[in-house]
């Protein structure tokens, strides 16, 4: 199959209809399913998740311990589990070193904790080149990392997921749990930001 | 298989867009729809979550690329579907077709084959009794191999040697287990690679980490 | 270069059409004038043949693939002749919008800058009176490097052993002669490989010859 | 750069003519040029070039023994020579050994005696496959090999061009040597294809 010309494609949008159409009209998919599927991953799954995890590791100690000795249990504490978080590994931020999560080979990406993964953590550009050249995709992402940083890129290729905690910024001393939570983003808990007041 | 998906250290992909901080997972009604389709085109099918990466990969490189995500994943759930006959080649064109007014034959829909599977267990961690053949510290040579079906064995990483950081939980074989021949379950082994080794000495100086099957390592060959 | 246009042995593509025996070369007036003006923008950009297979393989992978052969040839001579300042960026786009009745503003022609590059001699061929490092009959090992500049060493012989079946004449290095950083003129090995050594014992069985610049290969270690 | 729509990418015909238009407007390129450039490669070099090669070599042993020692000088005898011609090397095959051509990293053709490439040639799968299944390639393309056909394929890295030598066909002995050459076919001269009466 050759494609000079891109006239003949049919639209994503098209395609997506008419499979549906076929399926729902054969009653092998319900949309309802369906439905459920995606408000769940709208609504009830995402980063706020994972902002919970890395606010309670950063107010207790002992739950730290735990989350970086057994990420998956540690995370099924606070009810968070399911497709895409059968076996969690939490890696630690410090001044001295720096983690980023990829998947070379597709999207693979902490669901229970983050969700479904943002368009730049899928777009090819970040697949290729967070392996090979990692200080300066950051970099062009908008993170500097001193040069003393060493830096560890975590190739999601088996069932294992990571998930990276975050320094906690100096001057949230006084901050709450939950006020803490509200500062953590998805991108610092992939590795591509820090947490700022 | 050595598909576009296989991507790692690829270049001529530009830079990278961030996008804002609380960005839905959705930006069109069709996005939601695929994903959820192909997420149950893999019990419609009867297949698994190693058969829903392998037809994510074989795809042509040109869809892998023009369809965005969730256009992938719909290439792959029709996949899926066409290969255990759900649905027939074309079906979803001829449907299309139709939708925007063209008069065009649908194909019927073909007699089901699904495959003769059955997992052992949910999920893909499994128990085995077999020790790991390899230790923490230990320093193990990528194979240098080119499966001509399924794997999860980058190219950039082949051939190199590395040194195993931790074990892993036992975890099913995606080569043999997207193809229906066995889930072969393994140790899993998280194996760190000095950049420098990987991508030569002028290259960014860090560690590179990544989680590889026993049966895609050997020791490392001593001389 | 680890690009698209390295393609051998990727998995995916499908399959081939044949075309007549007597297919014309170009099927477009505009394949017909993007042939033309890629050949003739080496010398309006003052770079060479090494720079130009270098602006193919480096444009985007979906430009490589969605526009087709003589596409690729219209996006290499727009790099060519960016990179050179002989056209600004986003000049082609602005016209090609003006051409379509858009009143977009154009970039104003660019101050040139070409490089600072004259070739020793026409063509590739060199003299050069160091003798080869290798003989014909000597096993050879690839060097597993990636470089991040233009190569002409494709991934899919990277650290495998072959045999040298003959010594071509000497040539310019396209690595460095590619950006101007020298001809580096190097002795070129025909290389024999064993097909089942490149991809595995349950591959096809063949022989592959491929041509290779001396510094691509080492003696083959003895342990 | 992510492309998840094709609707605003600029089509390449027009493109190409804005870049035809800027370089002439500014006396850049001479339309003139690129019209003897595109008439030269569609009227006067192509595979009725090394048609002609093939058949002489087929009926002047001395001319075909010279053929495989210096390709590229046997060539130019016959007046043919140019660009993506400098060092050109014939291989013969026989019955025991099938030679096939490819360019795996762009499309490297031997121009002088072939003109410019066919579609196939240039396609991905082609390139992609030749080096890797050629005798699955081959049966796809319509070429049924022996198993004991040796296979060589021969990828076009450096400067160097490659033509094949098809066996000559049986039933030939009475033909001319123009008669042979009006048999000889670009695909054979490539090797994906048999010369046939």
């Amino acid at each position: 199959m050759t494609f000079e010309t891109e006239a003949s494609r049919l639209p994503v949008e098209l395609r997506t209809e008419a499979l549906e159409s076929i399926l729902v009209e054969r009653n092998l998919v319900d949309p309802k399913v369906m439905d459920t599927y995606i408000k769940m991953y709208e609504q009830d799954i995402g980063p706020m998740n994972g902002a919970k995890v890395v606010a309670k590791a950063w107010v207790d100690p002992e739950y730290k311990a735990r989350l970086l000795e057994d990420g998956t249990g540690s995370i099924a504490e606070l009810g968070f589990k399911g497709p895409q978080g059968e076996h969690i590994v939490v890696v630690e931020n410090s001044p001295e070193t720096h983690h980023v999560i990829v998947c070379t080979l597709c999207s693979c990406y902490p669901w229970p904790v983050l969700g479904l993964p943002p368009s730049w953590y899928k777009d090819p550009a970040y697949r290729s080149r967070m392996v090979r050249e990692p200080r300066k995709l950051l970099s062009e992402m908008g993170l500097e990392l001193d040069d003393g940083v060493e830096i560890q890129v975590w190739d999601s290729s088996s069932e294992v997921r990571y998930l990276v905690l975050p320094e906690r910024p100096a001057g949230t001393e006084d901050l709450s749990e939950e006020e803490l939570a509200g500062l953590v983003t998805r991108d610092a808990m992939v590795g591509v930001a820090k947490v700022s007041v | 298989m050595d598909t576009i998906a296989d991507m790692g250290g690829m270049q001529g992909f530009g830079s990278v867009e961030l996008s804002p901080p609380f960005d839905p997972p959705f930006h069109e009604e069709w996005e939601r729809r695929a994903f959820a389709m192909a997420l149950l085109s893999m019990r419609v099918s009867g297949t698994n979550l190693d058969s829903f990466r392998d037809a994510l990969a074989r795809q042509h490189p040109l869809d892998y690329l023009i369809d965005g995500y969730y256009g992938r994943w719909l290439n792959c759930a029709v996949n899926l579907l066409t290969d255990s006959a759900i649905i027939a080649p074309g079906a979803v064109e001829a449907r299309a077709r139709r939708l925007r007014g063209e008069d065009v034959e649908e194909p019927p829909a073909p007699e089901p084959h699904k495959p003769d599977y059955k997992p052992t267990a949910a999920g893909s961690i499994r128990k085995i009794d077999l020790p790991p053949m390899f230790s923490v510290g230990d320093r193990v040579r990528v194979a240098h191999i080119h499966p001509t079906g399924h794997t999860r064995l980058p190219r950039y990483v082949r051939a190199h040697t590395g040194v195993v950081r931790a074990i892993r939980p036992a975890q099913v074989l995606p080569d043999t287990n997207a193809h229906f021949l066995g889930e072969n379950p393994q140790h899993v082994y998280n194996v760190a690679f000095d950049s420098q080794d990987l991508w030569g000495s002028e290259g960014e100086k860090f560690t590179l980490y990544i989680d590889l099957y026993e049966s895609y390592l050997e020791p490392e060959e001593t001389s």
